[in-house]
């Protein structure tokens, strides 16, 4: 009985040259819960897939329960008794929620009586807090439904060992505590549990035993308390650490630091700028404008109701927890997708369900979440693409403006785009949207899975550009750089802004600590 | 075959679920349809010859496109070999008929489990390909057999092959016909309201999730798949049986794909009632324009087209209530 | 066995016969590449062009290579709207449904041919159609050459215009991450409906070479359907050269299967070939933009 | 969901009525149907074919009709499109047999058409009169009893080239190669006689390849039977694939001294599409308007001026077969079917395709001739006594 419940050894994952997961090590001791935390992009994710079964490993095994299970395809080590849940909810779309929760039944007893199935389900629908929309389509959840969904359909497994990925994020104070009781009850059903989670106070409550990603690598491991405790930890974990001892992250090998002595520099920077902000109180119409915005997917309402004003020169930052919405604002800043309700307004003009390309020849550029950058295209390609018809001269230009931006880009500029590091590649992406000499430019979530040191680098040229008067939009989660180099700050919470004002005004409020307790402390 | 959908009633949620319409079918399954069948049955005597012509070749193809529904509407297997499964069936029938002089009502199932068979065999190759891979896989395994019967000279070749005995009166293939089309009922019921079908789904809807909560996806494919092939060579034995000569252009002919997939597009395809009433709509159209023959396939086409843009659900998505609208958060 | 002569002569004519086929295949390539498109009417289109060209020389007298380019663009300005009607509304619906609605388009297409020009066999006459050209032991005809020659060159252009110009950069763009190039200024419907006339070009310039080398009838597409997408797969979807390397692979491959079990097992060959490339690269090959 | 299956239920009731509507008109009119190939690959043949059918029976009617149990009665003539697939000539069979309540048929085009539709008329006991099937692969079915078919013998057809050549001494090197697609027919005269005939005649077969309808290449065949260096080169095949085997022969450089195209180089457009290749390729035909028979310069003439087309000789043996079936049932007096059918069976007579006498197998053979295309023009070479033009020999060099 005392013989773990789950043992992986050396896990490593590698997609081509990239290396997602290296050499993870971990054991699971019966009854166990263990809190899995790390920066976003550090490999949390992948190293679910591995034990889930959904990828296989390149190196190393898993022993589930005694037996090795690295061969086993991902149904198989479900019925053994693996549970996992979708950090992207991933719902049976066209079936209702008890049908979810059915299909993992019947796959596991395929004899039982059907009441007696329906009972089951029914009864963890019940703790799950989704009885009531059993009978409802998956796809018509809404986000946080979803999540509850993932955990009830992992249950209906009746799994030894459960895994779940990112089942907090986005939740208020109240469902956190909610969420914690769910899953400390969780504990007598099964025999062990691994949780992903942002929500440190998950974490803090949930798990006896915790272990820290960092680019793929184990960083450290060990009791909770003490792990939380430790100072490195935070300057992993934590956005607001600064570089400091960061000499030992790979990126910095790759990156020369940017001389902001050169007067060329500056100079380069304010070129790439397409329009000066004027000082603020002159009667110029704001640039960019939401009039109580509602947008949402199919049944899901995300945005509801944003009031939003960026003027010339001005730097805005928008903040909050994941699934808050702010991934969703700026797809509706960007044209992606379409209010349901609400105006957009550009320079005072009615702007409305415009094409995104049609946005962008306004001077609206953004620095997209996850950087997407083109593969098929080389570094240099991808900065041409959104400098379209201007004159061969001026593309130069811009061109060189962005290598003495980023040098590293110039050195890379005949590669394949997406062959970079991470930061090089969210260099690529800032450059990109520079490219266009834009008016505003969105800057979405650019910190995401970066070490600190390079964030560093990033937000210096972001300083830069505002220097240079550059109206920016900000999204962040990392709220200490945001508030460092915003003029005024929203802070978004179930699709609205909970709380705005100056930067300075919101650093100080105590409600900023609420909605985000747990990732500050 | 009991599930959690029997004992629940109709609640009073004002959209109907899934589970209603399952209800329903199984109702009209369970009382409706046998009534129907027998009533036809008892009636068919008295059909004019033109009506069991008719009848015949409407029951041959709602049983093909209720096949291909099973796969295409309800397991998300876009598949474009109908024609190999046909044409097996018929070769099968006739082969069994003319070297083992099999009685029909056995060698139509037979002819059947030859589908199957060829179903099985070429499970593990298809079922690696996902999507359109996987229709276009199909398409080209049926165009390659296809070939292979017209150059094998081993089964008549380009020629083909004669049935040895007469074939029976149109009365009596309008009654095969009946039967198979009742098996086929039969087998669709408990394919799509039974705790099968909630795996089938959960496979078509996303086949990772599924394997993630335990669910084997191949199995369940390859059930369907096996079950679907089954029906298709049934059908093709019948057709062979009523032709009485089976050669590879007709009995392997894309066309027999085509017909199916229109059918089951126009009539709304993972609906129960689907094939049903787009067997009725293209069968009754051919015969209206039975003397504009290029016209008549050309007004398919556009039907086909028009179908897809405005009524995704087919004619019977317009007869229920709209669809609700599709995208979920992510 | 047959004796040298008649296997290389064959072998080489197969060779000749691939760079056609890869052109008409390069037009499928493409529109699946960047739009996600089957475009189950590409066979029709090609036999559109076919018939294009035999009437501007039956009427205008427009020798076929002389108007290949003409009809090309002719193509491309037809398809323009049917990409807009027909297809860009079902943008967001999944491969299946434009998938369909070119099926449906290539039965529309199919029966209206046959209602115009009856299901008469026809074929484009010119000089060069049926002139044998020697070398050595090889003798080929003339078209197989002058063809080969002509889609290689058309492949080049493509793969330049592919490469090295903004509205290639735009198409390799939307066909990696439409979401992510419209953001970037670019417009994705545009992009869309050009490369499906790109697409429908190719097809109707590889249908005046086919009509002109061999016959057509208003059914003659399907046939090149077929061994369009064996080539496409084979070759990679969206990657050019891969495709014009796989067309003439499928051209050689077929020739031998005929020198060795006779011509009947031509397309057999090429069938097989393609189930096989599927068996051992099941998601294809992906988008690699044709370079 | 429950109207749909009321839904089927009505339709099939619908059914009921109008088969039983159709039964009560079938009084004062006789109905004969047929399916023939409009459109699909052997549309062409169709078309004439509708022609044929139609004229015989319009000028019937227009002679005032049958007289049917003592009074004179319309014919009504259905034709159905079958596709040029045998499921579909089936189908239509059965459709017109009991819905248009047909008290007759006539045949479609080439064996697997026509036979098809004929197993259908034979197990619905309907008669079917039908030409173009060669007769061999229409005995080789089954022993029939209600299905009639006049049209020439595929021995007859591929013997004669070699008589041909030897009645006018032709000079070759006596190599034979052939090339038949793996149809009934081609199977037939390029798998069976033309060798066995080659090898009585003392020629020798260098090469015989098969392949099957739906390939567009010949290349490497072609170059094969150039490389065997035959003279004489037989083709059986159907019209898009002669089309393409001849241009590939040229554009192979190779021009045999005799090349004769079965099928393929009968329909019109071979020659239109072929231009200046089709001069000087035979094939075997049993019918030009020239020919001494009962209104056949009168036909091809109507023909042409109709049309405005080039008259084919599927007109002949399709009004022949219509005007046989139609003096059957008038000699039958009624539309009972078996007394129609037995009237077929005595027929004895002269008719635009030549004397039609059926025989135990209920076939009735049309002597064959050879065609030669001239400058766009179908030619009959041979035999003598037929004979409206002069061969032309070897085969001209194509450039």
């Amino acid at each position: 009985m005392n013989s773990p419940l789950l043992v992986a050894d050396g896990l490593v994952k590698r997609y081509g040259g990239v290396v997602a997961t290296d050499n993870v090590s971990l054991a699971l001791g019966r009854g166990q819960v263990m809190g899995i935390i790390g920066p976003n992009g550090a490999g949390k994710s992948t190293l679910i897939g591995l034990l889930g079964g959904a990828l296989t490993p390149s190196q190393g095994r898993i022993v589930f329960n005694g037996e090795d299970i690295t061969g086993l395809s991902a149904s198989d080590r479900a019925r053994r008794g693996i549970g996992r849940t979708y950090q992207i909810p991933r719902p049976f779309l066209d079936m209702t929620v008890r049908e979810n929760l059915l299909a993992a039944r019947f796959s596991l007893h395929p004899f039982e009586s059907g009441a007696k199935a329906r009972a089951a389900c029914d009864a963890i629908l019940e703790r799950c807090g989704l009885a009531d929309v059993a009978d409802l389509n998956g796809r018509d959840m809404p986000l946080l439904r979803r999540k509850r969904l993932e955990v009830a359909r992992a249950m209906a497994l009746e799994p030894r060992l459960l895994l779940l990925d990112e089942v907090g994020a986005g939740l208020v104070d109240s469902e956190v505590t909610e969420l914690i009781g769910l899953i400390q009850s969780l504990r007598h059903d099964v025999e062990g549990i691994i949780i992903i989670e942002h929500v440190l106070r998950v974490v803090r409550e949930c798990c006896e035993q915790l272990l820290v990603i960092n680019f793929g690598k184990k960083f450290a491991e060990g009791a909770t308390s003490e792990v939380m405790a430790s100072d490195e930890v935070a300057t992993v974990y934590l956005g607001t650490a600064r570089g400091d001892g960061a000499a030992t992250l790979p990126e910095d090998k790759i990156l020369d630091r940017l001389d902001m002595s050169k007067p060329a520099h500056a100079a380069a920077v304010s070129g790439l700028v397409g329009a000066r902000g004027v000082d603020a109180g002159t009667a110029v119409p704001p640039m960019l404008e939401l009039l109580g915005v509602h947008a949402g997917y199919g049944q899901a309402r995300v945005l509801n109701g944003i009031d939003l004003q960026v003027r010339p020169g001005q730097v805005v930052a928008i903040l909050g927890t994941n699934g808050a919405g702010k991934t969703t604002l700026s797809h509706v800043i960007s044209g992606a997708i379409r209010p349901t309700a609400g105006q957009m307004r550009v320079d005072g003009v009615d702007v409305t369900g415009a094409p995104p390309h049609q946005l962008a020849r306004l001077g609206l550029a953004q620095c997209m979440e996850g950087r997407r950058i083109f593969a098929p295209l080389t570094v240099e390609e991808n900065l041409l693409l959104p400098a379209r018809g201007v004159a061969a001269s001026d593309r130069a230009e811009r061109l060189e403006r962005v290598y003495t931006l980023f040098p590293d880009l110039q050195k890379m500029r005949s590669n394949g785009g997406t062959s970079m590091s991470g930061g090089q590649q969210q260099m690529l992406a800032i450059g990109r949207a520079l490219m266009a000499r834009p008016r505003l430019v969105l800057f979405d979530e650019i910190s995401l899975g970066l070490a600190p040191i390079m964030m560093d680098r990033l937000y210096e040229a972001l300083f830069e550009l505002r220097q240079a008067g550059l109206t920016m939009l900000i999204v962040e989660q990392d709220v200490e750089r945001a508030l460092e180099l915003a003029d005024d700050v929203h802070v978004m919470e179930h699709g609205r802004f909970a709380l705005s004002g100056t930067a300075k005004a919101i650093r100080d409020d105590p409600r900023l600590r609420h909605l985000y307790i747990g990732t500050a402390d | 075959m009991l599930t959690s959908q029997l004992s629940h009633p109709s609640h009073p949620e004002p959209l109907p679920s899934p589970l209603e319409l399952a209800n329903m079918s199984r109702f009209c399954a369970y009382l409706f349809l046998p009534a129907c069948l027998l009533a036809l049955a008892v009636i068919a005597p008295a059909m004019s010859d033109y009506a069991l012509e008719i009848g015949f070749r409407l029951l041959l193809l709602i049983t093909l496109a209720e096949a291909w529904n099973l796969l295409a509407g309800y397991g998300g297997l876009v598949s474009l070999g109908t024609a190999s499964f046909v044409g097996i069936g018929a070769y099968a029938l006739t082969g069994l008929v003319n070297q083992a002089d099999v009685p029909f009502f056995l060698a139509i199932p037979a002819a059947g489990l030859a589908a199957a068979l060829l179903a099985l065999t070429v499970s593990r190759a298809v079922f690696r390909l996902r999507g359109l891979y996987f229709t276009v896989g199909t398409l080209a395994l049926a165009e390659a057999l296809r070939m292979f019967m017209v150059n094998y000279s081993g089964f008549g070749g380009a020629s083909g092959l004669f049935l040895s005995v007469d074939p029976p009166g149109l009365l009596e293939l309008f009654w095969t016909a009946l039967a198979i089309f009742a098996v086929t009922s039969l087998a669709m019921t408990v394919a799509t309201s039974s705790r099968f079908s909630i795996l089938l789904r959960a496979v078509r809807d996303d086949e990772d999730a599924a394997a993630q909560i335990g669910v084997r996806p191949f199995r369940i494919k390859l059930i369907a798949f096996l079950v679907a092939s089954f029906l298709m060579g049934m059908a093709g034995a019948l057709q062979g049986l009523k032709v009485g000569a089976v050669e590879p252009y007709g009995m392997f002919g894309i066309q027999w794909t085509v017909n199916v997939l229109s059918i089951v597009i126009i009539g709304g395809q993972g609906l129960r009632a689907g094939p049903i009433v787009g067997a009725l709509f293209v069968v009754l159209l051919s015969e209206l324009l039975a003397d504009y023959p290029a016209l008549h396939l050309a007004i398919t086409g556009v039907i086909l087209i028009v179908v897809i843009r405005f009524a995704p659900k087919g004619l019977v998505g317009l007869f229920q209530r709209r669809p609700r609208a599709a995208g979920g958060v992510q | 066995m047959p004796n040298f002569d008649v296997v290389v002569s064959s072998m080489a004519s197969g060779f000749l016969l691939g760079g056609i086929l890869a052109l008409i295949a390069l037009g499928l390539s493409i529109s699946l590449g960047v739009m996600r498109l089957v475009n189950l009417a590409h066979g029709e289109l090609l036999v559109c062009g076919a018939y294009l060209s035999y009437f501007l020389l039956s009427h205008a007298g427009i020798d076929p290579l002389v108007g290949l380019l003409l009809v090309g663009a002719i193509m491309a300005v037809i398809a323009l709207p049917f990409q807009r009607l027909l297809i860009a509304p079902l943008a967001g619906k999944g491969m299946e449904a434009p998938m369909m609605t070119m099926f449906g388009v290539s039965i529309i297409l199919q029966n209206l041919l046959l209602l115009a020009f009856s299901a008469d066999t026809r074929a484009i006459e010119a000089p060069y159609a049926a002139r044998p050209l020697s070398i050595g032991p090889i003798t080929v005809s003339e078209i197989y050459v002058i063809g080969f020659v002509v889609s290689v060159l058309l492949v080049g252009c493509v793969h330049l215009l592919v490469t090295r110009t903004a509205f290639g950069r735009e198409l390799r763009a939307s066909s990696a991450d439409a979401t992510a190039a419209a953001v970037m200024g670019v417009d994705v419907k545009r992009v869309h409906a050009l490369t499906f006339a790109l697409g429908s070009a190719c097809a109707a310039m590889g249908g005046v070479l086919i009509g002109t080398a061999f016959s057509f009838t208003p059914g003659t597409g399907a046939t090149y359907l077929l061994i369009s997408f064996a080539i496409v797969v084979l070759g990679g979807i969206g990657n050019i050269f891969g495709t014009l390397m796989a067309g003439i692979a499928m051209g050689l491959l077929q020739s031998l299967g005929a020198v060795v079990l006779g011509d009947g097992y031509r397309d057999l060959v090429g069938l097989v070939l393609f189930l096989l490339a599927l068996a051992l690269r099941p998601q294809g090959i992906a988008m690699s933009g044709g370079r | 969901m429950k109207q749909i299956y009321n839904a089927t239920l009505k339709a099939l009731s619908i059914g009921v009525l109008v088969g039983a509507a159709n039964a009560a008109m079938a009084a004062d009119e006789v109905v004969i149907g047929a399916s023939i190939p409009l459109s699909g690959p052997l549309a062409g043949f169709g078309l004439y074919q509708k022609w044929g059918y139609e004229t015989a029976v319009n000028d019937l009617n227009k002679a005032g009709g049958l007289t049917i149990d003592g009074k004179k009665v319309p014919v009504k003539l259905v034709i159905r499109d079958d596709k040029t697939d045998p499921s579909v000539t089936a189908s239509n069979t059965e459709t017109l047999i009991s819905r248009d309540k047909a008290v007759a048929m006539l045949g479609s085009c080439t064996p697997a058409l026509v036979n098809a539709g004929a197993l259908v008329a034979e197990r619905r006991k309907v008669p079917l009169v039908a030409g173009c099937d060669p007769l061999q692969a229409f005995k080789s079915v089954r022993k029939w009893q209600y299905a009639w078919v006049m049209f020439f013998d595929e021995t007859d057809l591929a013997t004669a080239p070699f008589r041909m050549m030897k009645d006018l001494n032709l000079q070759t090197n006596r190599k034979v190669a052939i090339l038949a697609d793996n149809g009934p027919d081609g199977a037939l005269v390029g798998g069976k006689i033309w060798p066995e005939t080659a090898k009585a005649e003392g020629y020798t077969v260098v090469q015989n390849t098969s392949f099957p309808v739906d390939s567009q290449q010949f290349t490497s065949m072609v170059a094969e039977a150039k490389s065997n260096g035959a003279d004489v080169v037989l083709v059986d095949a159907i019209p898009p694939q002669a089309i393409a085997m001849r241009k590939q022969m040229a554009s192979a450089g190779f021009t045999p001294k005799i090349l004769v195209m079965e099928k393929g180089a009968e329909p019109e457009f071979f020659a239109k599409a072929t231009g200046k290749l089709a001069n000087g390729v035979l094939v075997g035909g049993y019918w030009d308007p020239s020919f001494p028979y009962p209104g056949a310069a009168d036909l091809g003439k109507r023909f042409e001026t109709e049309t405005r087309q080039t008259q084919s000789q599927h007109i002949a043996d399709s009004h022949a077969a219509a005007q046989v079936l139609l003096d059957a049932i008038a000699a039958a007096g009624t539309t009972d079917r078996e007394k129609i059918n037995a009237a077929i069976a005595k027929t004895n007579k002269s008719y635009v395709i030549g004397p039609v006498k059926f025989d135990a197998s209920n076939t009735s053979a049309i002597p064959i001739t050879v065609m030669q295309w001239q400058d766009g023009k179908a030619v009959v070479v041979w035999p003598k006594d037929r004979a409206n033009g002069k061969l032309l020999f070897p085969l001209p060099e194509s450039k």
